[in-house]
């Protein structure tokens, strides 16, 4: 399981490394939102991995046999200042797309 | 009132006078600000006068704490050298302002100029009576300060501004090296204490750091001392007025610099470095300074190269390290003073009623200017050394210092034939000053064709001065014999030599040096006469090498061209290379701690797979790979594989326990969805042909990026695996899985957290969403999009064209067909997907749900009613005030929290109680559920608002280009 | 102690919060209203900041901890006011009324909720000065950026969302990087709290120290990428000089932000045990890097706006390396240093909208703000509202001067004070032992001395170009209430500096306790809940 | 993998008719996929996930219901609630894109597609659009 | 208070399969389900009569036949069965249903058949084009869609 | 007994529903057209959601249908969207 969820978190890394490289704004905004699932990811597994054992209170449930309730709060919120910032994100690329007549991240073509 | 409030009244007089000139800035008034000036002067030379007695018996002190724990206290100190040097300040301060009153013409903003003077004044007395040095580098860096202001003062002069600027680097480079040559001293002497570090002479003359600190010291005082390299400022500052070179080049601030050597002889000299650098800077000074005096047109480039001469004559004595030497520096800083401002202020009455200064242009002035003439004759006589004048007596103390043995080295030996020439330089320039400017026959074309006697008080402080030279060259023991006495007897203290100021010691060698240098420089100045007449300004050899071009085109290569080269190197504008390096960075903080401590990650166990996760995860992993590989030509194809890659994520999150963030995570999903579809609209098309010419280069960055990226890929993989492998040390989670039912009153804890326990975090996390709502609103206001995207894209433009080509057809059928059936179905989904949304909310505090994720469904709920009909159908049937839904949100959730305060507990503080309603039962009512609700109803809003104002761009855009169509019409 | 004022401690996170959630219900053109609103808010906060400073300095019967939730230390979120934070707090909103009163003058109109994001941005601050959390620090930080983004390109225009998109792409790398360090730091101690974080890191075993000190390395990038450290600084110049000036002055705090936390971290967590001085040499060698990188810039730069800029990384730069020697003295010099040089650069990016005004640059600049106002059926006529300025060439001339004064380190303003401590503790430090100063410490020295050398040439270029050669005639329009808050911040450092003994003797009373955290420590897990008997301290240590 | 503890308990014929409909639920989507794979136009690869969203799902709500409710010992329903709301959203999706991708074969000419009823556009009228 | 009852009920009633039958959720279910159809009401969508209720199971059960059956068809198909030359191509089909309700409904029928699909609705001619996965007659298809499908609708509402 | 079948039926059923997503990914990988891949996405959620429910039988939690359910119910939105992209270029219009 480790492995599958470690192997999954770098691959969707570097895929989210490789597009934040690219010149265009829409690469990058994509390769943002790869590399943040990727850090979801990351923090969710941080916590330990475990099957079937959501952080749920019912009768008589083994409170130790749970998952980790903390990595999971905190990736609840990364997601949703993730959402907030990849909206920014977009706006602001579609804002300097607008105002500038390229897609490219610096504004300007850069000469070949 | 006692000496040491006098001290302080002192120092701070001038600057309150400046202050008070400066208020007068919008009058003008050339006279009150004079006069005001005069008399803050005169008040400080009054009370100078009146504190010699107390200072005669000793240092006078005074003392406020500054930073007393750095040791850096605002100390003044006043004894005989300091008296001296303040008696100079304030009576040439007098009498310069006397004369400024009337140099300084109608035109000029005069209460500035008397601002920054007086200013300039407390700064400078400041210098001699701080009795802590880094107090003293206070004053020294202000005096760089107000000298810049001073020389600038005709900013409309190129050249003024050059020169004060000049003047403020090179002494400002100075003054950053002083103090940081202070700061060792005094650490080394254990105080910044003037009189502590005077004491530790020996233990400073000892310590290893004891050069550094000398260097750095001496690259401050001859820097300010214009000594060379250092000197070509003075010259240069020589586009002040008048009054100002008389009072700062050749009177006060180039004194500090020297005044700090005499101030700091008894800690630092002595030494043989000390002897060599010092030397070697004066005696080349003195030498170099008096042979471009000879061949300077200007009337102030010459008495400024004379000046520099002065000075390099006075550090060449303190090199010495004898007594009588230092006794002979001090001396010669009063008489240079003296004639030089003299001088200075008879060039000044020269070029006012001329309109020149050059010499080439300027004769036979004698005719006009009488009375100016013979005093300026008399202050040459005083500069060249003519015996009964005061210039003479210091003279032949140097002489004779130098022909004594000091360290015995080169410089030794060559010091008495140096001393002679320079001397008679100095003649042949004194001569050349007087007998080209007042002999010879009369001027022709002249600036100002009739000159004349200036105003009787203008040539009062000529007088005045040149009276003292003679009074101390004919007189010294009862004129400045025991002022002088008692400020060498400050700075030497025990070893104050036996010395004489006599005119006449008899026949002796310096005696002689003195007639050689008499004679020879007549002799000069005889030779050279006709040549000077006419050669251009500057010395022959040195003309091309000046030192100023040199410094302005170093400093121009250095700190613009390089700079701005080294900018372009260095740095980047463009944001490719800073994320490279910020993904570099990032990977080697994880990297290189693990790698240095000998990390090594546990072999994988591959026997614990689960080969649906597994076959989950490729999925995953070809999708994330996948829309690497799509997203510059396919976007629409990389958004789809992304959403793939977030499935993947979500089922991972259900599989491995979190049901909470599956759930939050799809609607996110969802959302970012339509959201980037939203923005897509908005971006160029791109096809594939464009790039397919790849440079070598794009390949090679390519490669790199490709390197890199699989570089995080992997590092991020063995940081994950390896601290999924260590098993999380149990520190707080138990404690949330045992409270959250018991004290949160939640079942779910992930919600409980996140409500409750972290609910301030939560609170943190809206505040982003709704700053990010309002930002994109914000810039939405001002969206202009680019103009291939004004237009309808090609699908619409289709249809539309269809629907009117067709008779039977109205505008818009294809779309309403097209969305007869789904928006129906759309319409329906309305109440289920709210009814659902409330669902997600109620059940949130036990089973996976919340706030957040209820939120965000009901935007949904929105959203899709915006899909189904367009904004326009939208809006006219559902008003959503955004703004209002996050006010409340945000309003509501810091009141659920401050609701605690009232309970005395604190913020945030939640209350469960279950309720016992009619009909219902047991009810759960959990303050985090209010708490909750604001989640929610931000959420709802700033989603909402997001989407939306995103939506409207496209009829925005629509209605401008109309607006603009129905515009260019009418034109 | 009253218990209400406990409740102080939660205000500078509270009041801007309301305020700015407030502001929401009202319209754009009620804008005396939001102005007031705004104005209120921030005196509030100061005087709060200013209640704290005070409390915190006087040690008996304040407790500077706050429960959040009123849950235990290491397992809820909790705040705490140590004379740190209280400094910092009493800066950012010393510097948000001038600030905030600058953008009443023209700039608040430019564009909607310019309020709303200020006070947001003022709540990011504070909490992240405040809080005692890992994870709740990056929510504070992505506060401050998120209202920071939108305050970057408030009032639109090309260049300012070019610059925007940069900064965002930039931070939000960083922001994945928190993030990666504070879940490996939760992964390997087990706790987010930096005080429990302190305390756990002595028992930890070589493995999970590795996997900490990894973590805290990649958590160190994030913060450094804020301080603007090179090379990861590129952003902060495009950026700063892009924004309006209003937003530019307050904006001289944040990359404070990364240093400040920086200094608390690495005093707390790698001050004493096994992982003492982690990272310390990035920091002294990175600052040291970015001092020259800065130098370089300062002279390199014809617009005063980056001229600004590459001072604020002199800056960063200057603290980052000094905080990197590690040295006490040293350290006291470099928060003094802070506020001073916070101060400094806050009223120059004022000052330099009000300089270029006249200029042809400064049109230009008005240029690209007039293309985003555009779209006629969405603009209000602008409208100035106040008292022009008399005397205005003086008075921005000697502002101006004052400035660069300041930013040489020349006397008398409080660059010299902060100049003079750093490099009196330095050099002190070095003679003291022995005589040798090691030879990084000869860089800083020297590197300082460059900078504020290159601050000195830069300025005089740049004032003599823009007073004296270009200026003449053209005199801008300046309203009272633009020039005053530039004048209200010098007026600051003044007394900065005459006040420099007891202001000093503030930070070394800071650094002192910072050096030992075990007060903070003990303060953080001792800290009582409410409605607690007082005899039970350190509730549920014991699981 | 986590063994199905919990379902020890139950009687076998409910474990059989789940299995059962499990596996048709699975069979038919995972047919359906195929059928998605390999049919060669689009518009009869819209034909094949609507196995997987009719009895795929159907099959796989019954499973579950089925052992809920058995396992539960009380009706579970709400996954009758999956099923509706799958079977009334699936054809607001295809239809949508089948228009879509008609509209776009349309757009490029394609022969293979009909023209727009009543009249047939003329190639005319796509070139002028074009 | 009630504009759509149908509809309340329906989500009262999803309301309890998703929380379980209490008496406090009924209450609760009931009060959103109001809120939610106000939502509905909002939209003023175009408001379906229902005439014969007793039609709707008779509906419901042909439309489950065909799926399973339609299943079944198109499974063999994928598997190369059926035994002929799969063919599949575009039918029209002209209907008389106008009603929007109706038309989503048979939308959804037809296109929840496996080897259907509705992909246009023509609202000047009335015409609905359908794809069809095997289609061997073309007359045999409209006839199904409007006598099997069409009619009852038609019958159910009006 | 029912133990064991239930175990294999799950772990066929889970399979295959993983084969029918990787299918549908290829799809979506391969395209040929943007259709293709929304359609695939649309299918790959319906996978995903059965395959969640088969989780939920495995795991014999009701906790987590509502991922399920929201898939059923709001998982169309997002192929709404790209599928009227594809139609009109713009998703609200």
């Amino acid at each position: 399981m480790e492995f599958v969820l470690a192997l999954a978190i770098g691959i969707m890394t570097g895929s989210g490394v490789w597009l934040i490289l690219r010149p265009r704004t829409y690469q990058v905004i994509i390769g943002l939102s790869l590399m943040s699932y990727a850090v979801n990811l990351f923090i969710f597994g941080v916590g330990g991995v475990k099957s079937n054992a959501a952080p749920l209170l019912g009768e008589g449930v083994d409170i130790a046999a749970l998952a980790d309730p903390v990595p999971q709060s905190l990736v609840l919120t990364a997601i949703v200042i993730g959402f907030a910032t990849t909206a920014l994100f977009l706006v602001v690329l579609l804002a300097a797309r607008g105002l500038t007549g390229t897609d490219h991240v610096d504004g300007r073509e850069q000469p070949k | 009132m006692t000496g040491e409030t006098l001290l302080a009244l002192l120092v701070c007089l001038p600057f309150l006078g400046s202050l008070a000139a400066a208020a007068l800035l919008r009058t003008n008034s050339r006279v009150l600000a004079a006069r005001m000036s005069g008399v803050v002067a005169l008040a400080g030379l009054v009370m100078t006068a009146f504190l010699y007695p107390a200072v005669k018996r000793g240092p006078v002190r005074f003392e406020v704490e500054w930073l007393p724990q750095l040791g850096l206290d605002f100390t003044l100190r006043m004894d005989g050298l300091a008296w001296l040097f303040t008696m100079l300040i304030t009576g040439i301060g007098l009498l310069v302002v006397v004369y400024a009153r009337y140099y300084m013409s109608e035109e000029d903003p005069v209460p500035r100029f008397f601002s920054f003077l007086l200013a300039f004044m407390g700064s400078m007395l400041g210098i001699v009576l701080s009795g802590n040095i880094i107090l003293l580098s206070v004053f020294w860096e202000l005096t760089s300060i107000f000298s810049f202001l001073l020389i600038s003062y005709w900013h409309h002069n190129a050249a003024a501004r050059d020169g004060a600027r000049m003047a403020l680097t090179v002494t400002g480079i100075g003054g950053f090296c002083l103090l940081a040559g202070l700061l060792i001293l005094g650490h080394i002497a254990g105080s910044y204490d003037l009189d502590a570090v005077l004491a530790a002479g020996d233990r400073i003359r000892a310590h290893p750091l004891y050069l550094t600190a000398l260097v750095l010291i001496l690259i401050g005082a001859l820097t300010k001392s214009a000594q060379v390299p250092f000197h070509f400022w003075l010259p240069n500052a020589m586009a002040a007025p008048t009054p100002v070179s008389a009072y700062l080049h050749s009177a006060t601030m180039v004194k500090a610099g020297v005044f700090l050597l005499v101030r700091l002889w008894p800690a630092l000299s002595g030494t043989y470095e000390w002897f060599m650098l010092v030397g070697i800077a004066g005696i080349s000074t003195l030498l170099l300074g008096a042979y471009f005096a000879m061949f300077q047109q200007d009337l102030k480039g010459l008495l400024a190269y004379s000046t520099i001469s002065h000075l390099g004559l006075i550090t060449t004595l303190l090199s010495l390290g004898s007594p009588v030497a230092a006794v002979a520096a001090i001396f010669h800083m009063m008489n240079h003073a003296t004639f030089k401002c003299s001088l200075f202020m008879a060039a000044g009455i020269i070029d006012h009623e001329t309109g020149t200064r050059d010499m080439r242009r300027l004769s036979g002035l004698l005719r006009y200017l009488p009375a100016t003439g013979i005093l300026a004759m008399v202050a040459s006589a005083a500069m060249a050394g003519v015996p009964l004048l005061n210039g003479f007596i210091s003279k032949e103390m140097f002489f004779a210092e130098a022909v004594e043995t000091h360290a015995d080295s080169f410089l030794d030996r060559i010091l008495p034939y140096v001393a002679t020439l320079a001397g008679a330089f100095s003649v042949a320039y004194s001569l050349r000053f007087i007998h080209v400017v007042f002999f010879g026959p009369p001027p022709v074309d002249l600036p100002k064709p009739e000159p004349h006697e200036p105003p009787r008080w203008m040539r009062f402080p000529v007088e005045f001065l040149v009276l003292a030279c003679l009074v101390v060259g004919i007189i010294p023991g009862m004129s400045i014999g025991p002022f002088l006495h008692t400020a060498v007897v400050s700075v030497l203290g025990d070893r104050t030599p036996e010395y004489s100021l006599a005119v006449w010691h008899g026949i002796n060698t310096p005696l002689i040096m003195s007639t050689i240098a008499l004679v020879g420089g007549i002799a000069l100045y005889a030779v050279l006469k006709d040549y000077l007449a006419r050669c251009d300004d500057g010395p022959p050899l040195f003309r091309h090498l000046r030192g100023q071009r040199i410094f302005e085109r170093v400093l121009v290569t250095v700190s613009w061209k390089w700079a701005r080269w080294l900018e372009s190197r260095l740095g980047t504008r463009n944001l490719q290379p800073q994320l490279r390096l910020v993904a570099t960075a990032g990977l080697l903080a994880g990297v290189v701690p693990l790698y240095i401590s000998g990390f090594s990650p546990r072999p994988p166990a591959f026997g614990e797979v689960d080969p649906v996760f597994a076959a989950i995860w490729l999925v995953g992993s070809v999708c994330a790979v996948g829309a690497a590989y799509q997203a510059k030509y396919h976007r629409l194809a990389a958004l789809v594989l992304l959403g793939g890659a977030g499935i993947s994520t979500c089922i991972t999150f259900v599989w491995l326990s979190a049901p909470d963030l599956a759930i939050t995570q799809l609607l996110v999903e969802i959302v970012t969805t339509v959201l980037i579809l939203l923005g897509l609209r908005w971006l160029p098309k791109r096809s594939e042909k464009v790039d397919n010419s790849v440079a070598l280069a794009a390949r090679g960055r390519r490669f790199r990026d490709f390197l890199l990226a699989v570089g995080c890929g992997i590092g991020m993989f063995v940081f994950a695996y390896a601290i999924m492998k260590q098993p999380v040390p149990d520190a707080i989670a138990s404690y949330f899985l045992e409270r959250a039912y018991s004290e949160g009153g939640g079942r779910n804890v992930v919600n409980v957290i996140l409500v409750d326990f972290r609910g301030f975090d939560t609170m943190g996390e809206i505040c982003v969403l709704g700053i990010v709502a309002l930002t994109v609103f914000a810039l939405l206001r001002r969206f202009r999009p680019a103009p291939d995207s004004i237009e309808k894209p090609e699908q619409q433009l289709i249809q539309n064209a269809f629907d009117a080509e067709r008779p039977e057809r109205s505008a818009g059928d294809t779309v309403r067909d097209y969305l007869l059936v789904p928006s129906v179905i759309m319409q329906w989904m309305f109440p289920v997907v709210i009814t659902f949304a409330v669902y997600i909310f109620m059940r949130g505090h036990d089973l996976p749900g919340g706030g957040f994720a209820a939120g965000i469904t009901m935007a949904i709920a929105f959203l899709l009613q915006y899909l189904a009909g367009g904004v326009r159908w939208a809006e006219d049937r559902l008003r959503v005030l955004p703004l209002r839904w996050m006010g409340t949100g945000l309003l509501l959730a810091v009141a659920t929290g401050v609701g605690a305060w009232l309970l005395g507990y604190p913020f945030l503080t939640s209350h469960a109680r279950y309720v016992d309603l009619p009909l219902i039962g047991k009810a759960p009512v959990a303050s985090a559920l209010l708490f909750d609700l604001g989640v929610f109803s931000l959420v709802v809003g700033a989603t909402v608002l997001i989407l939306i104002a995103l939506a409207h761009q496209s009829i925005r855009t629509h209605r401008v280009r109309a607006i603009e169509a129905s515009k260019a019409e009418e034109a | 102690m009253n218990g209400w004022m406990q409740h102080l401690i939660v205000a500078p996170i509270l009041i801007p919060l309301v305020a700015g959630a407030f502001l929401l219900f009202f319209d754009e053109r009620q804008r005396v209203l939001k102005a007031m609103v705004s104005v209120l808010s921030c005196l509030a906060l100061a005087a709060v900041a200013i209640t704290l400073l005070r409390f915190s300095g006087a040690e008996a019967g304040f407790q500077g901890v706050y429960l959040l939730g009123n849950w235990p230390a290491p397992f809820g979120i909790v705040l705490v006011v140590d004379r740190l934070s209280a400094l910092m707090l009493v800066l950012a909103s010393v510097l948000s009324i001038p600030a905030l009163v600058f953008s009443l003058a023209r700039w608040h109109a430019a564009g909607p909720h310019f309020h709303t994001l200020f006070q947001l941005l003022m709540m990011g601050l504070n909490g992240a000065f405040l809080t005692g959390d890992l994870f709740n620090l990056f929510v504070f930080f992505e506060v401050m950026l998120a209202a920071s983004y939108g305050l970057l390109m408030h009032g639109s225009g090309s260049m300012r969302v070019k610059a925007g998109l940069h900064y965002i792409a930039v931070n939000l790398v960083a922001a994945l990087c928190f993030l990666i360090g504070v879940s490996t730091i939760y992964g390997s101690v087990g706790t987010l709290n930096m005080a429990d974080l302190a305390l756990r890191i002595g028992e930890l075993d070589p493995d999970r120290r590795m996997l900490l000190e990894a973590g805290a390395s990649v958590l160190g990038v994030a913060f450094l990428i804020k301080a603007g450290m090179w090379p990861l600084n590129f952003w902060l110049p495009g950026a700063y000089s892009a924004a309006t000036a209003p937003v530019a002055g307050v904006f001289a705090i944040m990359s404070k932000v990364g240093v400040y936390v920086i200094l608390r971290l690495s005093l707390l967590v790698f001050g004493e045990g096994e992982s003492a001085g982690h990272g310390l040499n990035v920091l002294l060698y990175g600052g040291m890097a970015t001092i020259l990188f800065g130098t370089i810039g300062v002279l390199a730069s014809q617009a005063l706006g980056r001229l600004a800029s590459y001072s604020v990384l002199v800056s960063s730069g200057t603290l980052l390396a000094v905080l990197g020697l590690g040295n006490g003295e040293v350290t006291a010099g470099a928060l003094f240093y802070l506020v001073s040089s916070t101060l400094t650069i806050s009223a120059f990016f004022m000052l330099i909208e009000l300089v270029e005004r006249g200029q042809d640059a400064g049109a230009s600049v008005l240029a690209v703000t007039m293309e985003a106002y555009g779209d006629a059926d969405e603009e209000e006529p602008e409208t100035e509202v106040g008292v022009t300025m008399p005397a205005t060439i003086a008075v921005l001339g000697t502002c101006f001067a004052a400035i660069g004064i300041l930013l040489s380190g020349l006397p008398p303003l409080s660059g010299f004070v902060a100049k003079f401590v750093m490099l009196s503790g330095m050099i002190g430090a070095g003679v003291q032992s022995g005589g040798t100063i090691p030879a990084p410490v000869w860089w800083i020295v020297a590197l300082m001395i460059l900078s504020g050398l290159a601050a000195l040439i830069s300025m005089t270029r740049a004032g003599i170009r823009t007073f004296w050669a270009s200026m003449e005639g053209t005199v801008p329009r300046v309203l009272v209430m633009e020039m005053a808050p530039v004048l209200v911040l010098l007026a600051l450092t003044l007394m900065l500096a005459v006040k420099a003994g007891p202001a000093m003797a503030y930070m070394e009373e800071t650094v002192r306790a910072l050096q030992h955290p075990a007060g903070y420590i003990e303060a953080v897990s001792g800290a009582r809940r409410a409605g607690e008997a007082a005899a039970t301290t350190t509730a549920g240590e014991g699981d | 993998m986590t063994p199905l503890d919990h379902a020890a308990g139950l009687p076998a014929w409910a474990a059989i008719l789940v299995s059962v409909f499990l596996i048709i639920g699975a069979g038919l989507t995972v047919i359906g996929t195929i059928g998605f794979v390999r049919l060669p136009t689009f518009y009869e690869r819209i034909h094949a996930p609507t196995l997987g969203t009719s009895w795929g799902t159907g099959g796989i709500v019954m499973a579950s219901m089925i052992f809920f409710t058995v396992l539960a010992t009380r009706p579970v329903v709400h996954e009758i609630l999956i099923g509706i709301f799958v079977t009334v959203t699936t054809p607001v999706t295809l239809m949508l894109l089948a228009r879509a991708a008609l509209h776009r074969d349309r757009a490029e000419g394609n022969p293979d597609v009909p023209s727009e009823p009543p009249v047939p556009p003329s190639a005319a009228v796509q070139a002028e659009k074009a | 208070m009630l504009p759509y009852p149908l509809l309340s009920l329906s989500l009262v009633v999803m309301w309890l399969a998703l929380n379980g039958f209490t008496l406090g959720q009924l209450i609760l279910g009931s009060i959103v389900s109001v809120f939610a159809s106000w939502g509905m009401a909002a939209l003023r969508p175009s408001k379906p009569r229902i005439r014969k209720w007793h039609l709707l199971p008779k509906l419901l059960g042909i439309v489950l036949y065909d799926i399973v059956r339609s299943n079944i068809a198109v499974v063999s198909l994928l598997f190369g069965g059926g035994g002929h030359k799969r063919r599949s191509d575009f039918i029209t089909v002209p209907l008389d249903l106008k009603d929007p309700t109706g038309l989503a409904i048979l939308a959804v029928i037809v296109t929840s058949t496996p080897g259907t699909a509705w992909l246009e609705y023509n609202s000047l001619s009335s015409t609905v084009l359908i794809h069809v996965f095997d289609l061997v007659e073309e007359a045999e298809w409209q006839d199904l869609i409007k006598n099997r499908y069409e009619k009852l609708l038609m019958e159910i509402f009006t | 007994m029912s133990h064991t079948i239930l175990f294999w039926s799950v772990t066929i059923a889970q399979f295959l529903l993983a084969a029918a997503m990787g299918l549908a990914v290829f799809r979506m990988f391969r395209g040929p057209r943007a259709q293709d891949r929304v359609l695939a996405l649309d299918t790959l959620y319906v996978n995903s959601m059965l395959l969640l429910m088969v989780f939920g039988i495995r795991s014999g939690e009701v906790v987590y249908f509502e991922a399920s359910l929201v898939i059923g119910m709001l998982g169309f939105v997002a192929t709404v969207a790209l599928a009227k992209f594809l139609m009109r270029g713009e998703v609200i219009e």
